[in-house]
């Protein structure tokens, strides 16, 4: 309770004088470069990533041959890196919002312009024509057009719709399952809560794709194989470790307070995990979705191995089958039939982006 | 009147959508002969369709399908799986179904059955052949300097066992030495028939005549990659043929950067005529390409081409094993096989089918057919498949640097003995 | 309305016991509070009557009736964090609500004491917001309009001012003490603000380390702690202690002696600063340190004891640094205790050196 | 009011809790558990009874039998190769992509203007957003050893190179190693991205009013903050990339030759292309056993207890 | 030492502008207090200054100098964070060291000024824990030590004080202050806690909402402020405010009348609770709470213009809920302010009415 004298400490400033303009002009070079280096890695880091998928789309627009035509690709490039440094631009140096939405409306247009002149010309739809006719390489070649209707030829939509089936039923169990098992993993104390997590990631450790004759067995035993159910599960099944981790970082962060005040408030648990708790992991289980339903969507060993009798079409297979190149690939259509495939993706993943940044790892920090 | 649904396994392959369509076409045919004979059975055509990605996938997805007793009534194979259904009692033994079918089987080329057999009987029907050989450039090989009747003697030097392997790789080394051409000889990278053409020219039959056992011959296999390794030795072969796409190469030879091209006949029907714009005339075609068969290792030795026909199989427990071979016989006639025929550009199963002008029109086809003299099957053993993917690795081993022809024969010798059964090694 | 006891109650997690042994008893309509330093085990006690932790021994019991394994939603307590704990997802109005939606209370029925509830904290207007745009107090009123709509038989607040600022706390005080006093329900406060404390209670359980040091009122606390501990942590600008000897009447501090009665041996005193006052007799020392508290000034005189702090009230400095100072006391504002066992000795007391 | 803590509800007490733990515990950790344990455990169980048979292609046993043991530690002579591969595939894209570059674009991506890092951030998950037929499909393309090849392309006209590249052939290993890579660095990166995001700003603003730089900020600050993540990151990509090969086989399906068999890729190849499935299995078996003892020990190494926060709700 | 400049500063987050137009002087050597309520822009203004944030117009000036751009790490600020900001994974020295690392001081010496730096705020014994095993008081003294330990021309605090406990405030508050006396260095306070503000700083900028209300000395603040927020804001409890119309040297108010002085038209009186005391004459009004608050209590009053605050000093509860009384005040303590500008009318008064 008795203070001490506290012992001396000079405070007399030791630095020799200070040139601070010099400081002010070397602190504005070393912000300017830190951005310059910056923007500059993050470019070229990124381009091989755009092109490619640039160039899938271009070529899905503009190809005519069949054979890949990249002049497109370069030209549209063209026209697109100078757009977004301007609206890169735009954005840096308008001073307020009506300055950014005039400066975004400029470039918008100057970009349609552009783009109308030098790639419009090339773009056409030709490509998509799988979307409405099956048997498009007797169209596009006249090749086997005399025995059309011989035998179906797989139909897009008949793939697009398994794939959504497929993906999206797993994605709902997957979701369902993972955050019941992770809320409990999180937030009860159990015998064993320990080796369960740690049994997680031992799990994460199987070879899936190894175990595929055993799975078919076990399918055929169960009576699951030929069914799109007996797929969904096995899928399931491998993407639950996954999610529970991702999952469990969720609830790990909800704050315990609310839940314990729902308690009091007269819920149970469960009806607390239900009302409260879950609503809180909203950004968790789009992310956990996002991420299942791309699985989902993408797979094609199960789904080739595991229905037999069922037309079994996915994306991916047709996907496959579309580039078969024992007879000849149209890069045009192959590209359009990409484009298609990855444009569900895409809107799901734009849709939710912002909340995939959030998955963190367990409740610990630092 | 009663409808027995018969299944058929089907890939789902652009390459021969007939294959079948024409099955569930016989089925309206044989439905009118039941109906004449009265019977009262009625058949109907459920095609199961498989996506797999090739006859090899398909087979052992079909092999595992059959082991857990899910197969269907009949499907679609390459001619060298049906040994491996075969083995283990899939599949209907059919001589009797044959001899009793005369009017369905009896015209069907002799050569092409004993595509169908197994070392106790026929278990297959011959749905379609082709043949395979090696095209060439006739203009670049005139711009290397050979002359036009060098050039249109080839075909007959080399089924007169003159023009060797090695010339052929010598022609090649002239073009890419003395044109713009950048490569030689281009062949098809990924596992697959073709090849195995250059291995029987050097004497690999695969088959020990005695047993029907796989047969491996060290210096044989060596002498068949020493080919492969000199041609990329001499720039003919890329080094990187088995990492380029099917169509990059094809789109090589086609417009002209490549002298020759080892692949079949119904690449004119597909890919030459509708996507490169080769000229579908007869004349106007051997102005400036040509093709050979396989030629022999030696000079004198016998030339070879190879065709992989496509078969029907009925499966042993099949509850109409009668009906389901009268469907495949009428789906074998004549007229239905010639639609598939000049549709893709592969070649007919009996002579009747010569006959009719669609299929004498179809000009590539007539002439390929001549080939049939000298052609050769895949072996049918129930291994062989898996052989194969064997001798492709060593292929691309040798090609792209990383194993000697030597080499390349004793990792063929040595993964074949730990991975097959019953392989005789010389 | 419910009494609360505490039987024995102890508490550990794993290894560690937070809580040894708590014997207590709430009547009834009392408005007591739980104060202690932070992590001394204030909240473990209340989430033990709220039923979100389990006591691992003793009893708890609810108006005499054993209450150690009945779920939370069965105890009808009502609690308010620190953090509000307001659902997020939730207007103002489904906040207030949630609890009657486990009663099957009849929707209008339920709708009208959300109402009731919220007029009474004055949040009406507020209904159809989110918490996200609540201002802090607000937060803080719809948290207790939350707790109070299902007439909860114990009211638990914990630590529920701290995140406010300094007015608010102020206000909220008046108010959670003028509800206390309008419903008439037992409510726990758990603090670690003596001031808050002191205000707001009828009676204040002092905590340290998981044991309760003294129960009693807010002048008992201040005007008779029963240890150092309390005396210490209750009164601001804190008391000042002084350790020293007491022998044959004479309690000596670093060569300053004041005369004792009542106590020997190793004692300490406990002087508190508003009770010393500069005058022209008593201990020497000089001024260090002046700060003016608003209507209070605060001196800091540098005795041959160490530092000891001055009160004085009014807002008029009548001293300088640097000034000689007589420091005198009442004898009865003097507190004695017992160095060892830090226990007050009842009756004892020191007088002003002469 | 004061009726509620009646009688009943004091005796149903003890035993009502023992039945809620338990049906608590069949409702939220049931479901996952069955469908693990069926799809995931048993097929395991099968693969080591199957492991001990000559099942073949066609799904028959006809012998029990430990050739298959014998032929992965005698026969097999392309094992010890493959190992090595799987060694430089796992630490190589590990150490290159899933951590390092994961961090640095986690690092760079919040040290520029939000908008603008998401849009980055946005594109390094694009290859995680898309089907893997369709992204190893631009890869083929992009890599395809003709002029036409957009690597090829580029190199070509704009850096002067002369003749068209094979990589599949030439660098196969860099070749699988970076496509993987593109995919994995997004894991790191959402991961660190989030974690950087958690440290709070003031010890950021603190570091630089205290003199540190753009380096030292981040091993001062950022790099200490980022232990666990990056610990997490390490061990569970560690075993992505050991048991998963879906991308190789895409994209070079383990050639050219064995050049880019990894382990996993092998089992495949083994039991997939030929069809023998015992040994596939056998092999297999292996690969778990290897991927086990990679997690416990990563379990311990890295402290993965820490994941465990004591419940602090103790009712069930 | 340094004199710090603003001037004409403004600061815009994107298109919100937080601080339009900001002119100040802090002198060398003087404790200056930033005062105002959360989101007034303290914090950005304390940001600017230690070169975290940069302005986005005006000038800022070190000793004349122009810092706009300056780095922070260049300007030889020390700062002390609400949250301290102590770097977790670093030992309490380690911390105390980090700011010397970026200035190439020899080791031996560092250590020696981290040594002094320690003792200076008495935490030698904690060089070798981690923060995680600090108590709070101890982790605010290792931030002043890390802020202190670079010599640092200008000692920035962002609410150095509120996440401690009451007495823990109190006495880190005494000892900040007399740091600042010991070492002279220019210091800026932010806080939005008005007690800590007058306790503390030689003056008090008052903000609100990004402007600067009044800057004085804290009786400036205290007794002529000089609008109805600063007013408002500072004292506690509240200053009780009354509104109605002047007119003819009449103030009338929900119809109670006060002789005024120097004012008309509408007007809002303030007036101090601690001003206001019960007496004979004034105006009437009945008691309706009683709040001891220690040595003071709080009467509040329901009268014809509200509720109006009475503080009385003692701790003697000398009225009952519900009694009529009369309260009256001296003239001079009335603040009379334009109630449509909020100003201030200097020399304006009431008077009790009679
Ligand atoms: N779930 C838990 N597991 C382990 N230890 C715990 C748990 N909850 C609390 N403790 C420990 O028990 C002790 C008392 O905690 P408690 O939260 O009751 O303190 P408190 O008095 O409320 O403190 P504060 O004022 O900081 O809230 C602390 O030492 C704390 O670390
Ligand atoms: N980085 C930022 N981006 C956008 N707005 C900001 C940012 N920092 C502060 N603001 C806004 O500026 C205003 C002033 O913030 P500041 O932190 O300076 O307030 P303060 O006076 O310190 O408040 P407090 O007492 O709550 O700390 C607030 O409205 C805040 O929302
Ligand atoms: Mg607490
Ligand atoms: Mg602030
Ligand atoms: O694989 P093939 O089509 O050439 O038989």
């Amino acid at each position: 309770m008795v203070t001490q004298a506290a012992p001396a400490m000079t405070m007399a400033p030791s630095e020799p004088e200070i040139d601070w303009d010099s400081l002010a002009s070397r602190a504005r070079l070393a912000r300017r470069t830190r951005a310059v280096v910056l923007y500059a890695f993050l470019i070229a880091v990124s381009l091989p990533i755009i092109l490619p998928y640039f160039w899938l789309v271009t070529i899905a627009f503009s190809a005519r041959t069949g054979v890949a035509e990249t002049a497109v690709l370069w030209r549209s490039m063209a026209v697109v890196v100078p757009v977004i440094v301007g609206f890169w631009l735009a954005a840096a140096l308008a001073r307020n919002r009506r300055q950014l939405w005039f400066g975004f409306a400029a470039v918008a247009a100057v970009a349609v312009v552009a783009f109308a002149l030098l790639v419009g010309p090339d773009l056409h739809l030709g490509n998509f024509i799988f979307l409405w006719e099956p048997d498009f390489a007797s169209v596009v070649r006249s090749r086997v057009g005399e025995v059309k209707g011989a035998v179906q030829f797989p139909n897009v939509w008949h793939a697009f719709g398994n794939s959504i089936l497929i993906a999206g039923a797993q994605t709902a169990i997957v979701v369902t399952v993972a955050s019941l098992a992770a809320y409990y993993l999180s937030r009860f104390q159990f015998p064993g809560r320990s080796s369960m997590l740690r049994s997680l990631l031992v799990l994460h450790a199987f070879p899936v794709l190894t175990l595929i004759v055993p799975m078919f067995l076990m399918l055929y035993w169960i009576g699951l194989l030929d069914t799109l159910f007996g797929v969904i599960l096995v899928l399931v099944a491998f993407e639950l470790p996954f999610a529970i981790f991702i999952m469990k970082g969720f609830f790990d962060a909800v704050p315990w307070d609310i839940e314990m005040s729902a308690l009091t408030d007269g819920a149970s648990r469960r009806q607390a995990f239900v009302s409260v708790v879950l609503p809180q992991v909203r950004n968790g289980i789009l992310a956990v979705a996002v991420f299942t339903f791309i699985r989902g969507w993408e797979e094609y060993i199960f789904v080739f191995t595991f229905l037999i009798r069922n037309s079994n079409w996915t994306m991916s297979l047709y996907m496959y089958w579309v580039r078969d190149d024992v007879m000849g690939v149209d890069y045009g259509v192959v590209s359009a039939v990409g484009v298609f495939y990855l444009v569900p993706s895409l809107i799901l993943y734009m849709a939710a982006q912002r909340y995939l940044m959030q998955m963190s790892v367990g409740g610990v920090k630092g | 009147q009663e409808t027995v649904k018969l299944e058929l396994w089907s890939r789902q392959d652009p390459s021969g959508p007939l294959r079948a369509g024409n099955v569930v076409k016989a089925a309206e045919r044989l439905n009118k002969e039941l109906e004449a004979e009265g019977s009262p059975k009625r058949v109907e055509v459920v095609v199961r369709e498989s996506p797999a990605k090739g006859f090899d996938d398909d087979a052992l997805q079909l092999l595992k399908v059959f082991g857990i007793g899910e197969g269907p009534d009949m499907f679609i194979a390459a001619h060298e799986w049906i040994c491996a259904f075969q083995e283990d009692g899939f599949v209907l033994k059919l001589d009797d179904y044959i001899a009793k079918y005369p009017q369905h089987f009896g015209t069907i080329f002799p050569s092409l059955w004993s595509s169908a057999k197994c070392p106790d009987g026929t278990y297959a029907i011959p749905q379609d052949a082709e043949a395979r050989m090696f095209f060439y450039n006739k203009q670049l090989l005139r711009e290397a300097g050979y002359d036009d009747a060098f050039i249109d003697s080839m075909p007959e030097r080399t089924l007169s066992g003159d023009l060797t392997m090695d010339e052929v790789l010598d022609i090649a080394k002239q073009v890419v030495e003395k044109t713009k051409a950048q490569y030689g000889v281009l062949h098809r990278p990924n596992k697959g028939p073709d090849y195995i053409m250059a291995f029987n020219a050097y004497g690999n039959d695969f088959v020990d005549p005695k047993t029907g056992n796989l047969l491996l011959e060290r210096d044989k296999l060596a002498a068949a990659f020493g080919w492969f390794e000199r041609g990329v030795k001499e720039g003919v072969i890329p080094a990187n043929n088995t990492a380029m796409e099917f169509d990059a190469l094809r789109k090589e030879f086609y417009t002209g950067n490549a002298a020759f091209w080892m692949y079949g006949i119904w690449d004119l029907g597909s890919v030459a005529f509708p996507t490169y714009g080769l000229p579908q005339d007869e004349e106007a075609f051997f102005k400036d390409w040509g093709w050979i068969p396989g030629p022999a290792a030696e000079k004198g030795g016998s030339p070879v081409s190879l065709t992989h026909p496509i078969v029907y199989v009925i499966a042993a427990d099949t509850k109409e094993p009668e009906l389901a071979v009268r469907l495949l016989g009428h789906a074998s006639a004549a007229d239905l096989n010639t639609d598939h025929a000049v549709t893709t550009t592969h070649l007919g199963i009996k002579p009747e089918q010569l006959e009719d002008p669609r299929y004498a029109e179809a000009w590539p086809l007539a002439r390929a057919t001549e080939l049939l003299k000298i052609t050769k099957f895949l072996p049918n053993n129930a291994q062989f498949g898996e052989l194969n993917g064997i001798i492709y690795a060593g292929i691309q081993g040798v090609e792209s640097g990383r194993l000697s022809a030597q080499e390349a024969a004793d990792f063929v010798i040595e993964e074949a003995s730990s991975a097959l059964e019953d392989v005789i090694v010389k | 309305m419910a009494k609360i006891e505490f039987r024995h109650v102890s508490k550990r997690f794993g290894a560690v016991e937070v809580i040894p042994d708590m014997d207590l008893v709430i009547e009834d309509g009392e408005f007591a509070a739980l104060l202690g330093p932070s992590g001394c085990g204030k909240s473990t006690s209340l989430f033990m009557l709220a039923g979100i932790y389990l006591p691992s021994g003793g009893e708890l019991l609810f108006d005499g009736h054993l209450v150690n394994e009945v779920e939370a939603r069965d105890r009808n307590v009502g609690i308010v964090f620190q953090s509000y704990a307001l659902y997020p997802h939730m207007s103002v109005r489904d906040n207030i609500l949630f609890p009657l939606r486990f009663k099957k209370t009849p929707r209008d029925e339920a709708l009208a004491r959300v109402k009731a509830a919220a007029d009474l904290v004055r949040v009406t207007e507020l209904l159809d917001r989110r918490p996200s745009e609540l201002s802090g107090g607000q937060q803080q009123r719809v948290a207790l309009a939350r707790a109070l709509v299902k007439k909860p038989q114990l009211l638990l607040l914990d630590e529920p001012l701290s995140n406010l600022d300094a007015s608010l706390r102020l206000s909220m005080r008046t108010e959670i003490k003028s509800l206390h006093e309008q419903l008439g329900v037992t409510t726990v406060l758990v603090t670690h603000d003596q001031i808050e404390a002191t205000t707001m209670a009828d009676r204040i359980i002092c905590m340290r380390a998981g044991r309760i040091e003294q129960v009693g009122t807010p002048d008992d606390l201040y005007l008779r702690p029963s240890s150092l501990f309390v005396a210490g942590f209750i009164g601001s600008p804190p008391i000042n202690l002084v350790a020293g000897k007491a022998e044959g009447g004479t309690f000596t501090a670093d060569g300053t002696r004041f005369p004792v009665v009542g106590a020997s041996g190793e004692i300490t005193v406990g002087l508190r600063p508003e009770h010393l006052r500069f005058g022209e007799a008593g201990f020497a020392g000089r001024i260090t340190q002046i700060e003016p508290m608003g209507r209070e000034i605060l001196y800091v005189v540098e005795t041959g004891m160490g530092a000891v702090r001055v009160l004085e009230q009014g807002s008029f400095v009548g001293h300088t640094i640097g000034e000689q100072v007589k420091v005198a006391f009442r004898p009865e504002n003097s507190l004695v205790f017992e160095t060892k066992r830090q226990k007050l000795i009842v009756g004892a007391h020191v007088r002003t050196p002469a | 009011m004061a009726t509620i803590a009646d009688e009943l509800i004091e005796r149903r007490g003890h035993a009502a809790s023992a039945t809620r733990r338990r049906t608590n515990f069949v409702i939220f950790l049931g479901p996952a558990i069955v469908l693990t344990v069926l799809f995931f455990i048993v097929p395991v169980i099968i693969d080591i009874a199957v492991s001990f048979t000559d099942l073949g292609r066609s799904l028959r046993i006809t012998a029990f039998t430990t050739e298959q043991y014998e032929k992965v530690f005698r026969t097999d002579r392309r094992l010890t190769q493959v190992i090595g591969l799987t060694f430089v595939y796992v630490f190589g894209t590990l150490a290159i992509f899933n951590v390092t570059f994961g961090l640095i674009l986690a690092i760079t991506t919040t040290a520029i203007r939000n908008v603008s890092g998401s849009f980055f951030r946005g594109v390094w998950l694009l290859p995680r957003m898309s089907p893997s037929v369709l992204y190893i499909l631009l890869w083929l393309w992009a890599v395809s050893p003709t002029e036409a090849g957009l690597v090829n392309q580029v190199l070509m006209q704009a850096f002067g190179l002369d003749a068209p590249l094979d990589l599949l052939t030439s660098a196969p290993i860099a070749l699988i190693i970076i496509s993987n890579g593109f995919i994995g660095a997004s894991m790191g990166m959402i991961i660190f991205t989030a974690a950087i995001r958690g440290i709070p700003e003031h010890l950021f603003h603190a570091a630089a009013v205290d003199g540190a730089g753009t380096f030292a900020t981040i091993r001062f600050i950022t790099l200490p903050a980022l232990r666990w993540p990056i610990s997490f990151v390490t061990i569970y990509q560690t075993l992505s990339l050991l048991v998963s090969f879906e991308y190789i086989l895409l994209l070079t399906k383990g050639g050219p030759f064995y050049d880019t068999t990894v382990y996993a890729l092998y089992v495949y190849r083994r039991a997939f292309e030929s069809g023998q499935y015992a040994y596939g299995a056998a092999l297999a078996l292996f690969l778990i056993v290897i991927g086990m003892v990679v997690a416990l020990i990563g379990w311990r190494f890295f402290d993965m207890e820490r994941l465990l926060q004591r419940p602090r709700i103790e009712v069930h």
